[in-house]
């Protein structure tokens, strides 16, 4: 009760930006449920997208810009138009999928539930400090400073994911490929 | 940042499998196959013999990403021997008309960067994409047979489970960030140690170290994470499986070793607990599950999922001598699997499989694997059942085979912590396991079948015989190879 | 040649062997193939016998010659290394001395099968790994032999293995094999944990200090003995010798009479001092010696099978040898090795030459008469009986004496006991003899017309081994009967260490000469008596056991004139040791058999449960995976420790 | 340093919200992509299922970034996105083919592979 009591006095204290971060987590949190229960695959994909959107929207309070822009130009721009695409071309509809039996469903969620409570109850103690005001770097999330890390500290990483792209271009291409005799969906 | 060109220079294993991976791709534009195999092989020795030019040294690369020394490099060089003597039992691809061969021998040489990063890595960014580039390399081989159902539905579930543990990964990768406040080895080793010391909650650090270490087991199939291997292994190109069953094993052991000794031996007491239930578990389902298996290669699957059993006893009895043992292990493991696949594809192509077994056309699986198509083997072809009398024999870790010494220096590593019971449960199961691998051996040598003489092409010959030679001679003399240590 | 050499040389030339003849199987042709497999051990025992002059000239001191440096494990070296000193020369000695002489027998018992060249390929490595087994100098080098002869028998056993009860025959052998290896090797990793190195001489310089019955010698020794057990066919682990007898005889008389069986012994005797410091664990030893001794005995009784009646005698010797060690007379359990190594392997190869003869018959109640037609068999037979029986002058007497008479100074119940086993030892020998080489013959015409001696490969050997057996007892005769225990005085420097770490143990109270030879013809009389008495049953009364399936009733037997003494035998003594010794042997089996089955039956449902989970749906992989990430997390983290 | 810096300095996110509700937060959507992952039979739900769990980390990272004004956190996460970009090419590779073989990609059907 104690924990709920300092929270409901912090929760009083909060600027826009405080009241944002609870309003935009708790969009993210019911769209990402409703990504997960919808029936119809396209009405998934389109809460996932929403989903997105408002992670951007925590890393921009989060001052972190750069990947708050990333995040829609790859995540919501890329990926999800690729999921789209894919879900369009093969013309999947709703109630496509038989759903799985409740007992399995029941079973999954039950065991996922324990391992949220789990989890919670061990972060819940867990210490994991908090700013310093002294040294806290406002220009963090910037272009300019991830730029310089990424291009120095990072630079072996960085070339060496251009192989990963190599392989995934040469595999989804030798993979994707219609072959002769190949229906055309 | 300047680079300096010692940099540069040693990370020539690294360039050199990158460049020639590419190349393979224009080459793939040739309407000839001819050169594909003999360049892929070129490559890997030109690879092989760079990855030891700086014997004897250690560096640190890039800003502590990187870390080469002997035991790195001694893992490069069996992951790399692996991939050679794989590639070199390649040599039908070129025949086959639905086969690609330039990108799968590319798309191995790419993957043999990110097993070679995970042997290496010093900034958990470079396991991850390590992880990652193997990973999707596999992905990709593992669905390679397009058109055959089991290779499909073996590329989808190693896709959906490998990316379902990535996510694990990512996510104790990130609580470890959290708690310790770098990505660095040795950063969360200190943090570790002056935590340990100090007494303060580290609540978050374990659940991280956690997180990480069974994104980790995951791919090293130890259970009970291990539910992928059997079907991907089963549904796998045999040539892949061989592939996947020794380079990516190896590699996932190199980085777990790696994590274990700098990082988190600092925590021993908190994970060995775990680990010996993981390795236990390991044990007990890998052989206890091969006894009952039809199909050799699927018993190969489940004689993986044990040898990792194996591999996690040395971990958990983390010790200086570990590593040594874990490098000899990988090597032997990795010299008689390759053998034991070399023969099995040999023998699974001379018995196309009647697709009526398997009901509708796409399910057509190409070949039969089963133990009778080993019936009578020995008689016409005695080479190839030495040979696979010889991996078998040392996968059971039978004396004067290389696999004993791996499970010897194994079970001392683990003596010396005191974990007797472990012991006793892995000396028990490697005498189930003796009973399925000289399943093979008994059919080979003692049933009756109708078997022709199968013709193997010289240079597939000398590979298999090296295999042999080499398993023997490490059984023989294994200081052999321990003296490089 | 120098020592260095030849201890390279012994188990080479064998291996050469195994080699020539395995890679060239199907192509050298059939009649070098005897030449090679025969060439190797010959060789070897030459070898030995330079090796012995080399020995003797060194006056008799340890020669240690490393061949390379093995294997390091952490801090740990461990050389290949061979060790030579008395125990060693004895075991080479009859290693490769009746290994040539089975070799030998071989090439004439086999040289009609199939599988020739193979078979004497498995037989010249079988001997390369027993060399490998008494020559290493560590710990490590002596379980890479072991489990290799343990390998090579697996293999023998169920070389005709058209027949399923030959493969579940090696398979039995295997298992229990492995139940002693993962003792023994157990006991090699406590070794090393407690004395950082696997060397012999090593390990035994650290022990001498320890304190007697110190736990971690225990330990050391019960996992070693477990090992032994599985080996050297001690309850409950000696079902598997019997059954090993589906194998070819040659095989029965080298691997599972003369040599591989008696490693266990050899390994207790190799590390007496260990043994010398553990009397509790000797206590546990001669127990189970005992037991086995008299239980396996009990079941010879019973047995018509030639061969199984050999093969029980064995596991009944086996127990003596036992219980000799167990009374720590090293000695005399070494002395019995080698007698038993001699009239034993006689035995079964003139087993060998009978069921030759018989065309593959074993069943003793379709034999007799054989005397006549084979002469030579019958005679070395009788003398290899003899031996065994314990009936002076020949081998065997001397031997067992020995052991009774340490057995005496160490318990009088197990002394008695022991006279039991001896007199029901010397009594199916001699039923085995006479039933199969005396009276009428009982076989079919077709046998009958078969019937030949054998070969001169086969009989050669017979008559070596049947003159080893008359003299093999004079090479430790006891001083009450004016004789020097040479023997003895050989193997005296052996047990030095043992004798300065727990000098309690050798000081028993020497007998009296008086005393010694009233035990001697007690225990010679009740052999002879059991002797006689199986000549009355037997030859004079031409008694036959009853097929198994008939059950003779008693106005049947009126009819047929046979005697009351035989009913009174069949009442008094066969009904209840057969009622016994099947008590016995179905407990035994039983108990064999539920484990076996337990563990057969827990990793089938286990693996049941196993493939059940490996159901082929992704979902519920990814549900236990989850589900043991919880039961992880739930377990590793919800306790008094983090929370506190 | 004056208070009135800091504040305009320092995101006000960071200022009122402790990084302990990152934390939970981020848990509670990476556990709701591992029960999507569970509950579902589509391949491709499955796989954004797999994207929600791999976004729930990126949040933790910035968000640790952030409060410790360590960019290295950041550069980590674009690593992800791009990862999963080239992880993403290759699934739907992957599932098209098996779409093609088949005509659907329910994961239950694909069940020939077992014990």
């Amino acid at each position: 009760m104690n924990q709920f009591n300092t929270f409901l006095a912090s929760f009083k204290n909060l600027t826009t930006a405080g009241y944002l971060f609870y309003g935009l987590g708790l969009i993210t949190l019911i769209s990402a449920i409703s990504v997960v229960t919808a029936k119809n695959p396209i009405h998934s994909v389109l809460a996932l997208i929403f989903t997105f959107f408002c992670l951007t929207g925590h890393y921009m309070l989060l001052n972190a810009q750069f990947l708050a822009i990333v995040n829609i130009i790859v995540y919501a721009g890329a990926i999800m138009v690729l999921f789209l695409f894919a879900i369009m071309f093969l013309n999947l509809k709703e109630e496509d999928e038989e759903a799985k039996t409740n007992v399995t469903k029941m079973a999954a969620v039950i065991v996922g539930g324990v391992l949220m409570v789990l989890l919670l109850s061990i972060f819940n103690y867990a210490p994991v400090g908090t700013y310093n005001p002294a040294s806290f770097d406002a220009k963090t999330g910037l272009v300019e400073r991830l730029g310089i890390v990424l291009y120095s500290d990072y630079i072996l990483p960085f070339e060496l994911a251009s192989i990963l792209f190599l392989v995934a271009m040469v595999g989804a291409v030798m993979l994707g490929k219609r072959e002769a005799g190949d229906p055309h969906f | 940042m300047t680079f300096q060109t010692y940099d540069c220079l040693q990370m020539l294993p690294i360039i050199l499998l990158s460049l020639s991976g590419i190349a393979l791709l224009f080459l793939g534009f040739q309407k000839s196959r001819a050169l594909l195999l003999p360049a892929t092989l070129l490559f890997l020795v030109i690879a092989f013999v760079a990855n030891f030019l700086d014997w004897g040294k250690t560096y640190m690369y890039f800003r502590d990403m990187l870390l080469v020394n002997n035991l790195a490099m001694i893992f490069t060089g069996v992951v790399l021997l692996s991939t050679f003597m794989v590639v070199s039992l390649s040599g039908s691809l070129a025949d086959d008309e639905d086969a690609q061969p330039a990108e799968y021998y590319a798309i191995l040489l790419f993957s043999l960067v990110g097993a070679i990063m995970m042997i290496g890595f010093e900034n958990l960014i470079m396991l991850f994409v390590g992880v990652e580039i193997l990973s999707v390399a596999m992905y990709i081989l593992t669905g390679s047979d397009k058109r055959n159902l089991r290779s499909n539905e073996a590329a989808l579930k190693y896709f959906l489970m490998g990316a379902f543990a990535t996510g694990i990964l990512l996510f104790g990768i990130a609580l470890l960030y959290g708690a310790t406040g770098s990505f660095v080895l040795s950063g969360i080793g200190n943090y570790a140690h002056s935590a340990t010391n100090a007494g303060g909650s580290m609540l978050l650090f374990y659940v991280g170290m956690f997180m990480l270490l069974i994104g980790m087991l995951f791919k090293v199939s130890a259970a009970p994470f291990h539910f992928w291997t059997p079907d991907v292994y089963d549904g796998a190109p045999s040539l892949f499986t061989a592939y996947m069953s020794t380079v990516v094993k190896t590699a996932g052991f190199a980085a777990l070793l790696r994590i274990l000794s700098v990082s988190f031996s600092g925590v021993y007491d908190f994970w060995w607990v775990a680990m010996a239930v993981v390795t236990v578990l390991t044990l007990l389902i890998g052989n206890i599950t091969a006894v009952y298996q039809a199909s050799f290669k699927r018993m190969m699957a489940y004689s993986s999922i044990s040898h990792a059993g194996y591999l996690l006893i040395g971990l958990v009895g983390l010790s200086q001598a570990s590593k040594p043992a874990i490098a000899f292990y990988s090597l032997a493991y990795s010299l008689s699997t390759i053998a034991a696949f070399g023969v099995l594809m040999l023998v699974a192509r001379n018995r196309p499989l009647n697709a009526a077994v398997f009901g509708d056309q796409t399910t057509l699986a190409r070949t039969d694997e089963h133990y009778d198509a080993f019936n009578g083997l020995a008689r016409k072809n005695p080479l190839l059942g030495f040979v696979m009398a010889v991996s078998m024999l040392s996968l059971a870790g039978i004396p004067l085979t290389a696999g004993f010494w791996g499970k010897f220096m194994v079970f001392s590593a683990a003596a010396d912590r005191g974990a007797v019971w472990l012991l006793v449960v892995a000396v028990l199961m490697s005498a189930v396991g003796i009973y399925y691998y000289f399943r093979v051996v008994i059919a080979m040598y003692f049933r009756e079948g109708q078997t022709d003489t199968i013709r193997v092409a010289p240079f597939y010959r000398i590979v298999l015989i090296a295999a042999t030679v080499l398993t023997l001679a490490l059984g023989l003399l294994p200081n052999l190879f321990q003296g490089l240590i | 040649m120098s020592p260095h050499l030849l201890c390279i040389l012994i188990p080479l030339l064998p291996l050469l062997g195994f080699v020539v003849n395995g890679l060239g199987f199907r192509k050298v042709p059939t009649s070098l193939v005897g030449i090679v497999g025969l060439a190797g051990p010959v060789l070897a025992f030459l070898c030995v016998c330079l090796l012995w002059g080399n020995f003797h000239a060194g006056n008799d001191a340890v020669i240690k010659t490393t061949l390379f440096d093995w294997i390091s494990v952490g801090e740990m070296h461990i050389n290949f290394s061979f060790q030579i000193d008395q125990l060693t020369m004895l075991m080479l000695g009859i290693v490769t001395g009746i290994g040539s002489l089975i070799h030998l027998y071989s090439i004439g018992y086999m040289n009609h099968d199939e599988g020739y060249g193979k078979f004497m390929a498995f037989l010249n490595l079988f001997l390369f790994f027993m060399l490998l087994l008494v020559l290493g100098s560590n710990f490590v080098i002596m379980f890479i032999g072991w489990e290799g002869v343990g390998l090579c028998s697996y293999l023998l056993i169920g070389f005709w293995n058209t027949n399923t009860s030959y493969n579940n025959a090696a398979r039995k052998a295997f298992v229990m094999n492995r139940i002693g290896d993962l003792g023994f090797l157990l006991g090699i990793f406590t070794i090393m944990t407690t004395f950082g190195s696997v060397e012999y001489t090593d390990v035994f310089e650290q022990v001498v200090g320890m304190d007697v019955n110190a736990p971690v010698i225990l330990t050391i020794t019960l996992l070693l003995f477990v090992g032994a057990m599985g080996k050297s066919a001690q309850i409950p682990l000696f079902t598997w010798l019997p059954d090993a007898m589906a194998g070819p005889t040659p095989v029965s008389a080298l691997i599972h009479a003369a040599t591989m069986v008696t490693a266990g012994i050899y390994m207790v005797v190799r590390a007496n001092v260990l043994f010398s410091m553990a009397p509790l664990t000797l206590d546990i030893i001669g127990g189970i010696a005992i037991a086995t001794a008299l239980l396996a005995a009990s079941i010879g009784l019973l047995q018509n099978d030639i061969k199984k009646v050999l093969a029980y005698s064995t596991v009944s010797q086996l127990g003596y040898m036992f219980l000799g060690l167990g009374a720590a007379a090293y000695t005399a359990g070494m002395f019995h090795v080698i007698t038993h190594a001699f009239f034993k392997a006689l035995l079964f190869l003139g087993a060998g030459s009978v069921i030759h003869a018989m065309s593959n018959e074993q069943d003793i109640r379709n034999m007799g008469g054989l005397r006549k037609s084979l002469p030579i068999t019958y005679w070395t037979f009788l003398v290899g009986t003899i031996a065994i029986a314990g009936i002076p002058p020949f081998a065997g007497f001397f031997s067992k004496d020995e052991i009774l008479a340490h057995v005496y100074e160490h318990s009088k119940v197990l002394w008695a006991l022991g006279l039991l086993g001896s007199a029901m030892t010397s009594f199916y020998m001699f039923r085995l003899l006479f039933l199969t080489f005396f009276g009428e013959f009982r076989g079919t015409d077709e046998q009958k017309h078969h019937l030949h001696e054998s070969p001169l490969s086969m009989t050669l050997p017979l008559l070596v081994l049947a003159v080893l057996s008359v003299v093999g007892g004079f090479m430790n005769v006891p001083e009450v009967l004016g004789g020097h225990s040479v023997l003895a005085e050989f193997m005296s420097p052996l047990f030095d260490q043992a004798r300065q770490a727990n000098p309690a143990l050798f000081e028993a109270n020497a007998l009296d000469h008086g005393t010694e030879l009233m035990l001697m013809s007690i225990s010679a009389g009740v052999a002879i008596v059991m002797a006689v008495v199986a000549y009355v049953m037997y030859v004079r009364n031409a008694a036959v056991p009853a097929p198994d399936s008939q059950v003779r009733s008693l106005p049947q037997q009126v009819v047929y004139g046979k005697y009351y003494i035989d009913d009174f035998y069949d009442r008094l003594i066969v009904r209840p040791v057969r009622g016994l010794g099947d008590a016995f042997y179905s407990l035994g089996e039983f108990v064999i058999d539920a484990v076996v089955g337990g563990v057969a039956w827990s990793v089938r449902s286990s693996a049941g449960v196993f493939r059940r989970a490996q159901s082929g749906s992704i979902g519920l992989y990814v549900l236990l995976m989850v589900l043991s990430i919880t039961l992880f997390i739930a377990l590793r983290f919800f306790n008094w420790k983090v929370f506190n | 340093m004056q208070p009135n810096d800091v504040a305009v300095n320092i995101p006000e996110v960071i200022q009122q919200i402790p990084l302990n509700y990152y934390l939970i937060f981020s848990t509670a959507l990476f556990v709701i992509g591992i029960i999507g992952v569970l509950t579902r039979r589509n391949a491709i739900i499955i796989f954004m299922s797999i994207e929600l769990m791999l976004n729930a980390v990126n949040t933790l990272l910035i968000a640790f970034s952030s409060y410790r004004s360590d960019p290295t956190g950041q550069v980590f996460v674009f690593f992800i996105m791009a990862v999963a970009a080239a992880e993403v090419s290759v699934g739907l590779a992957i599932i098209v083919m098996i779409y093609r073989n088949i005509r659907t990609i329910d994961v239950g059907v694909l069940n020939k592979l077992k014990w």
